[in-house]
């Protein structure tokens, strides 16, 4: 579904990413593992559009789509749950998800739809869904960003640590959650630092070091790997 | 009491000339984050063009006034695609700067292309009705009429659209605009093509009651950003409020305070507002 | 012995109450973690501490003073030091130059030292500049000293601003989540740090989801839920305390996997 | 624009001798040539220009034996007296000026801080009496000074409409000092003043309400003034509001200027009086003059151009008559006498005299509009 | 060689030129009085990069108190007929006073809205100067400002003497300036000006060091209207207007924000580039405009800016060396890189 092939993004002449390589499959579930500044997010980012790749090709369902812009990338299906959130701080938690639903905006009865979904799995958005956006506590914001990046359907997500500062219950949940929309015919394409809850979920994994990618395979293999363990599980 | 309302009348006019370049100017300011200069040049040409399409090809007011929109709306597209968008990264400082550097230009353009006198504009509008004693010229009545029209018709679009909202969002967060499939350059063209329209609307109606000349544009800005920051920035019901307190306090002002100092009391009364409230009035809690 | 004293702690905004009536107390030269669901109200709770926010009713006491109204710069001058959720530095300077800058609330020159470049002016800064380096020193990061913080990683960022704190020579440090975003070998390091600052008589009081690494260093916990303080006392107590489970633990199971 | 610029010829210029044997010297200009003033200074620089141009076509102009050709400097000082200083010293440092023209009064206040020094005359245009009060002995007041036209303005309006006036002027330096001098002149024909403020045409949008204010104090006459298009704009909303009494007008504004703003003739201005605009003026050299200046910008001069253009005349006539072209002191005292030499064809206004302080002394005229026509009314 | 180069003999250079400039020009007072009142600039805007560069915070109620200054001398000078050193030390405690006053009540406001807040104070000032006919002469100005008074044999009746006059305190502003930014008190105006948050849990006291720092800038901008009002000798009130201030701010974008020579060159380069433009006059404007627009975009930290990020890349180029072979290293990564079972 999502193929990136040797795939290299350049900051000046800092290189960030390197002949990266990766492919996910429709339904799958795919885990990004990487400590801080491998990568993750530019490979996100990059995806996304938000950064221009210096050279190699991604492909969506068998069209490129490299150089597309942001809201090109929407609409063909891809979306991104960023880090940092990026929300309209200003804005209402509800109108926060219909802005996310912009690119079918025309179906009304649709958003309609997705909105009760979203708010089905995170009530707590409901209960203040008249609250400014910028007024929620860390860990309400990141509900709300996922639930903004699923009003727009996606075919695929791309969810960059959603457990960021997340307590230990909500984490939890956060990954059956992912683990559901996976479920219900969402690819997913998930960074973590958390191996161990990420691994647990996913199919496969990537592995990324300072910029590209040293070890993938599927999730129980990358589980019991001595390396892996030592650096992102720990004990 | 004939006075009092006659002013209330002058007030009200000169408020409706004030909301329609500080609505452009709020919007502007709430997606850039950066006042821009540069507003009141857009407001200069769109007064000129409105003018030289009616005496050059001899067309009907509404025409010209719909031609100077489309021009003007097209010059601020341009004028956010070459000099603000470039900018969008650069500290805030610089977007003034660059758009002094547009205001010198625009300037000096028009001076060249059409002399620096002053012209008149005549229209269709130039009967008075007297009722109860006040006076009001036909085209003092189309200021009103077409600002309330304007309003409307703008806030019925940037609350019951998504493309409306699609605006407010990008003021918040480009980024996050990005993500969920609002193109940010369209918004940001057409957030700019809309304040430049509202600035040609103005230019357009007021100039039949002032005159059209190289400076016009700086009457205009320095009190459009007095609404602005009044109505808090990015606001456009503040916008209203703002340019409505402004024009009113100016024109009762000069009548029962003193007209030499009738323009420090609208700049004062924004001093203390501000020193009241540092955000400006209708500031938002949050953030 | 007490080092902050807090009595019906309470902070609203608007109709929300983010703290709510809290009593409690910060023991001197202990671990004190506070930890809740998300939105309990615990950044609030330092923000209050710190003079960030004005509480809306009840009293902070630090050693013994009231310092419930003072704001924020004068409760750094008494020794309260704090990190940021999201790390905050000054991203433009190098690593060093921030830090400096940490310990300019214990020197005393003015514009005129700086302007005739007066003895104590050298003397301070040679003074804030060695402070600095220790402060790096002691979180291993003084090789980084002349990079620009903008381009040194998440965790490096994240001991920079503790050096900071650090810096200011303060009796208390506060860390919002100093562990979120980094992996687990770094979050051992961290916690490796914490408990040397701890030995430095410096009392540490942090906020953090990891629960792993917060029963094996704190020395007391406080548990928040909607702004309210639902639960109090060591490690041992708080793992096995029903509300907090049901609030916030969800499981005991959980508390050993993350 | 068509003059050449300061520093083209930045060596000292009298020396440059022209392919006809005849010298060049320098006359500076420094005046608003961008900026909110730019039409009222282009117009002043257009009457300089044709002048130079009609005295160079015309073979130069003699003294003691020296033909003489004149260059035009012109510097912008978008009116601000600062940068008038700083030109005035580049035209006298780079381009060897000893003439300096300048159209207001800040420029040329700021100029008689060193004028004397830098041995310069300062050609003024200004009708403000203040410039010549100093007693600066370099310093040429082109245009009659405004307080010759109280005393009759005063009496027409008062006598055709009433004695209760309201003061509307602008409210620049200018204005203020005509409306101190008007004041104590209507009082003392038994007038009344029942409204006193000013207009500030660069800051206000709108001058209806301020109009409202003057009417509610049913006045008989209004006196306004400034530049003619907005000062014929207060009129025209002082009609609006169905004022029906006369308009006592400032002489900055032209007659001729305010009925094409406000469109077609004369008959709205009914009951003004004011200034003779140039183009009702009858003297030997007008109509030439209008002619070479509309075919040559394609626009009705102002007396402003008129006055420039003459000046120029009285300027080199004087040079003549002193048989000097550096001797400052000497061509100040030839003015009176280069006045009177001026030829008869190119007298656009007739300057029967220069007193001591350098002022022009031409007649007084004032222009009224009874029954949609021009009157012009000459004085002794 | 490189040691030759160094920023200390640069400025020696500057000072010694600067110096001997006015014998090579002694005939041509047109260009000494060009570069006095460049100089003069210089002063306002060191001040206000003080506040803005250093500290962050952008007044523009700068040229309000330019004009305070130069009005403070100006009506001491004329209407109290006070010795001219007298009146400058009163001109600049005047505008200290009124600067401490407004930065009380301004500095509350943050960000666009401080800058707004003072730009209308500006404006203001504008206004009341314009209005306040008795006290500043009104909108036609005050005429007639002395010259400096004689210190001892030194006159000030020529440009040179008045050259060498601003120069002086030219360099005593800068020195000033520079003493501040390399000092502890200058770090904390930085910090202040990166993140105010921040610096406030760092025990500084925002308010006080933004209020002196505000004071300091406005106490400069007293200092240079002062020497102005002597240099020009008749003052108007658009020197307080707002297109003034924009000028110097411009001076000051083009140079440098926040660099310590950006406000020399900024100035004084585009004093003369509009000396030069004068050629074109009614057109120099359509070239200017555009040439400003170009700047900021191409050179956003301004031409001191520019030397200075030309002069770091160069020295990098050790630092590239050790990027390349992290390069390499992520070569051998992808080697590596295996498909674990
Ligand atoms: N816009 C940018 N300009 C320059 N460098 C950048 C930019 N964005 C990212 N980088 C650099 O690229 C590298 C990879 O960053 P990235 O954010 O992708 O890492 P990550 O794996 O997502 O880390 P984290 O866990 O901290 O989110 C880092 O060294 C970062 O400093
Ligand atoms: N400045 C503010 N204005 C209004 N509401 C606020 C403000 N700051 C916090 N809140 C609200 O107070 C509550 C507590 O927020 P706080 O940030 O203290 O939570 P937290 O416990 O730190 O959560 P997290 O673990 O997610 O960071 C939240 O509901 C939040 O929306
Ligand atoms: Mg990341
Ligand atoms: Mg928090």
């Amino acid at each position: 579904m999502l193929k990136l092939s040797d795939v290299s993004v350049k900051f000046g002449a800092f290189t960030a990413l390197q002949n990266i390589d990766i492919e996910v499959s429709e339904g799958e579930l795919v885990v990004l593992l990487g400590a801080n500044g491998a990568g993750k997010s530019t490979i996100f980012n990059t995806i996304s559009g938000l950064n221009k790749p210096s050279s190699g090709n991604i492909q969506f369902n068998g069209k490129s789509v490299r150089g597309n812009s942001p809201d090109r990338m929407v609409k063909e299906g891809i979306v991104q749950c960023a880090e940092g959130k990026k929300l309209f701080a200003e804005m209402s938690v509800q109108e926060n998800l219909m802005m996310g639903g912009f690119v079918h905006r025309k179906q009304k009865a649709q958003l309609k739809q997705s909105l009760a979904e979203v708010y089905a799995l995170f009530p707590i958005l409901k209960d203040k869904k008249d609250d400014a956006a910028g007024s929620m506590s860390g860990g309400q914001q990141q509900m709300l960003a996922i639930g903004r990046a699923l009003m727009a359907k996606p075919k695929l997500i791309m969810m960059d640590e959603p457990s960021i500062g997340l307590a230990p219950l909500i984490v939890e949940q956060m990954f059956s959650i992912i683990q559901e929309i996976n479920k219900s015919g969402t690819t997913v394409l998930l960074a973590e630092q958390n191996a161990n809850a990420a691994l647990k979920i996913a199919d496969r994994g990537y592995v990324i070091e300072n910029g590209a990618i040293v070890l993938h395979g599927n999730s129980k293999a990358l589980f019991h790997n001595d390396a892996i363990r030592k650096a992102y599980i720990g004990a | 009491m004939e006075l009092f309302f006659q002013q209330l009348f002058n007030g009200l006019t000169l408020g409706s000339v004030y909301i329609l370049v500080g609505i452009g100017l709020t919007l502007v300011f709430g997606i850039l984050h950066v006042p821009n200069f540069a507003h009141g040049s857009l407001y200069l040409i769109g007064g000129y063009i409105t003018l030289m399409v009616m005496k050059g090809l001899g067309v009907h007011y509404f025409v010209a006034v719909i031609l100077s929109i489309l021009a003007i709306a097209l010059l601020a597209v341009l004028m956010e695609r070459f000099v603000f968008n470039p900018l969008r990264d650069a500290p805030p400082i610089h977007d003034k700067i660059a758009a002094i550097g547009l205001v010198l230009f625009f300037e000096a353009l028009i001076s060249l292309i059409w002399g620096t006198e002053y012209h008149r504009m005549t229209t269709p509008f130039d009967s008075t009705i007297t009722v109860a004693g006040v006076a009001m010229t036909t085209q003092r009545m189309l200021v009103i009429v077409v600002a309330v029209v304007v309003v409307v018709l703008l806030q019925l679009f940037l609350k019951k659209t998504m493309i409306g909202a699609s605006i407010l969002a990008m003021a918040q967060n480009r980024d996050g605009a990005f993500l969920v499939g609002i193109n940010a350059n369209v918004v940001a063209m057409m957030t700019f093509a809309i304040s430049g329209a509202l600035a040609a609307i103005a230019a357009s109606i007021a100039s039949p009651i002032n005159l059209v000349f190289p400076a016009m544009g700086h009457l205009v800005i320095l009190k459009a950003f007095v609404v602005v920051i009044i109505g808090g920035m990015g606001s456009v019901p503040g916008a209203i409020i703002g340019g409505m307190i402004l024009g009113i306090s100016e024109s009762l002002g000069a009548t029962y305070i003193s007209n030499d100092y009738k323009d420090m009391i609208a700049f004062l009364l924004l001093i203390i507002i501000m020193t009241a409230r540092p955000k400006g009035l209708f500031a938002k809690g949050v953030y | 012995m007490t080092l902050i004293k807090l009595e019906g702690l309470t902070k609203r905004f608007g109709g929300l109450t983010a703290v709510s009536d809290v009593d409690f107390e910060i023991e001197k030269g202990k671990i004190t973690a506070i930890i809740g669901p998300n939105g309990a109200g615990k950044s609030t709770f330092f923000n209050l501490i710190s003079g960030f926010h004005r509480p809306t009713s009840g009293s902070i006491m630090f050693e013994g003073k009231d310092i419930t109204k003072t704001p924020a710069h004068i409760g750094a001058r008494l020794g309260i030091a704090r990190t940021f959720q999201t790390t905050h530095l000054f991203e433009r300077s190098s690593v060093i130059d921030n830090v400096i800058v940490g310990h300019r609330l214990r020197t005393k020159s003015k514009l005129y030292d700086a302007i005739f470049r007066t003895r104590r002016e050298k003397r301070e800064e040679q003074m804030a500049y060695e402070k600095a380096m220790t402060a790096l020193e002691f979180v291993g990061l003084a090789d980084l000293a002349t990079m620009q913080v903008a381009t040194i990683s998440q965790e490096a960022k994240k001991r920079v601003a503790i050096a900071l704190a650090l810096a200011t020579d303060p009796k208390v440090i506060l860390l919002d989540e100093p562990a979120a975003g980094i992996n687990p070998e770094e979050t051992d390091g961290l916690a490796e740090l914490m408990k040397k600052i701890v030995q430095n008589g410096i009392t540490v009081c942090t906020i953090e989801h990891k629960m792993q690494m917060i029963m094996e260093l704190a020395d007391q916990i406080l548990v928040l839920n909607h702004g309210a303080k639902i639960a109090e006392g060591t490690p041992e107590e708080i793992k096995t305390n029903p509300t907090v489970i049901e609030a916030y633990l969800g499981g005991e199971s959980v508390a050993e996997v993350i | 624009s068509e003059n050449g610029s300061a520093s083209e010829g930045s060596k000292a210029n009298d020396d440059v001798n022209t392919s006809d044997g005849a010298k060049e010297l320098t006359i500076g200009y420094s005046g608003p040539l961008s900026g909110p003033a730019a039409f009222y200074g282009t117009e002043t620089l257009n009457g300089l220009t044709l002048a130079v141009e009609d005295i160079n076509d015309s073979g130069g102009f003699e003294v003691d034996g020296q033909t003489y050709k004149i260059k035009l400097a012109s510097l912008d000082d978008k009116y601000l007296p600062n940068e008038t200083a700083a030109n005035a010293k580049r035209l006298v440092q780079e381009n060897k000026a000893k003439f300096i023209y300048s159209p207001h009064s800040g420029g040329i206040y700021a100029m008689q801080v060193f004028n004397e020094m830098e041995d310069f005359i300062i050609m003024g245009y200004t009708s403000e009496p203040g410039v010549t009060e100093h007693g600066n002995t370099l310093n040429v007041r082109i245009p009659p000074r405004y307080d010759s036209y109280l005393e009759p303005f005063t009496k027409y309006e008062m006598e055709r409409f009433g004695k209760r006036i309201a003061f509307l002027p602008t409210a620049s330096q200018y204005g203020k000092d005509w409306a101190d001098a008007l004041r104590p002149v209507w009082k003392e024909h038994g007038g009344e003043i029942v409204f006193d403020e000013s207009i500030d045409f660069n800051k206000d949008t709108d001058f209806q309400t301020i109009m409202s204010n003057a009417l509610n104090a049913k006045p008989d006459v209004l006196f306004i003034g400034g530049p003619s298009e907005p000062t014929a704009l207060v009129l025209k909303q002082a009609l609006d509001l169905g004022f029906e009494g006369g308009f006592l007008v400032m002489d900055q504004a032209k007659p001729d200027q305010m009925a094409n703003v406000i469109g077609g003739g004369y008959d709205l201005l009914e009951g003004m009086v004011g200034v003779v605009p140039l183009i009702e003026s009858d003297f030997p050299g007008t109509a030439s003059f209008i002619e070479a200046y509309q075919k040559k910008y394609d626009k009705i001069p102002g007396s402003e151009a008129g006055f420039h253009y003459v000046s120029l005349y009285v300027l080199t006539e004087a040079m003549k008559a002193a048989g000097t072209v550096e001797d400052t002191k000497a061509i100040m005292a030839a003015l009176d006498e280069g006045a009177k030499n001026v030829p008869e064809e190119k007298q656009v206004y007739v300057i029967p005299s220069v007193d001591k302080e350098g002022g022009f002394e031409p007649a007084l005229r004032m222009a009224y509009i009874e029954d949609g026509k021009i009157h012009v009314l000459e004085g002794e | 060689m490189r040691h030759v180069l160094t920023r200390r003999n640069g400025m020696i250079a500057l000072l010694v030129l600067s110096l001997v400039f006015p014998f090579a020009f002694s005939e041509n007072r047109y260009v000494l009085y060009i570069m006095t009142v460049g100089f003069i600039y210089v002063i306002a805007i060191n001040g206000m990069n003080i506040l803005a560069g250093f500290t962050g915070q952008l007044s523009l109620a700068h040229a309000g108190f330019f004009a305070i200054g130069a009005y403070s001398v100006g009506i001491l000078t004329t209407k109290m007929e006070l010795n001219f050193w007298l009146a400058l030390l009163l001109a600049i405690i005047i505008t200290i006073v009124l600067g401490f006053a407004l930065g009380i009540i301004a500095l509350r406001t943050k960000e666009h809205f401080f800058a707004i807040y003072t730009l209308i104070v500006g404006y203001l000032i504008y206004l009341l100067i314009d209005k306040w006919d008795g006290l500043t002469g009104g909108i036609r100005g005050l005429i007639g400002i002395p010259v400096p008074d004689p210190i001892g044999p030194i006159e000030f009746n020529s440009p040179i003497t008045m050259y060498y006059l601003v120069l002086f305190f030219l360099l005593v502003s800068t020195v000033v300036t520079v003493r501040i930014v390399h000092s502890l008190t200058g770090r904390t105006y930085m910090a202040i000006r990166n993140s105010e948050e921040l610096a406030q849990t760092l025990g500084i006291n925002t308010r006080t060091n933004k209020l002196v720092s505000f004071v300091i800038s406005v106490a400069f901008a007293g200092l240079a209207g002062g020497l102005y009002a002597s240099l020009v000798r008749f003052i108007g009130p658009e020197i307080a207007g707002t297109s003034m201030v924009f000028t110097f701010l411009m001076y000051l974008i083009v140079g440098g924000i926040g660099t310590l020579s950006g406000p020399i060159i900024g100035t004084m380069l585009f004093v003369w580039l509009e000396q030069f433009l004068q050629n074109f006059q009614e057109y120099r404007m359509l070239i200017f405009g555009p040439i400003l627009v170009l700047i900021v975009i191409f050179y956003p930290t301004g031409l001191a800016g520019a030397y200075n990020s030309i002069r770091g890349r160069l020295r990098s180029r050790r630092k590239k060396d050790r990027r390349a072979l992290n390069t390499a290293s992520l070569e051998s990564a992808k080697i590596h890189s295996r498909e674990v079972q």
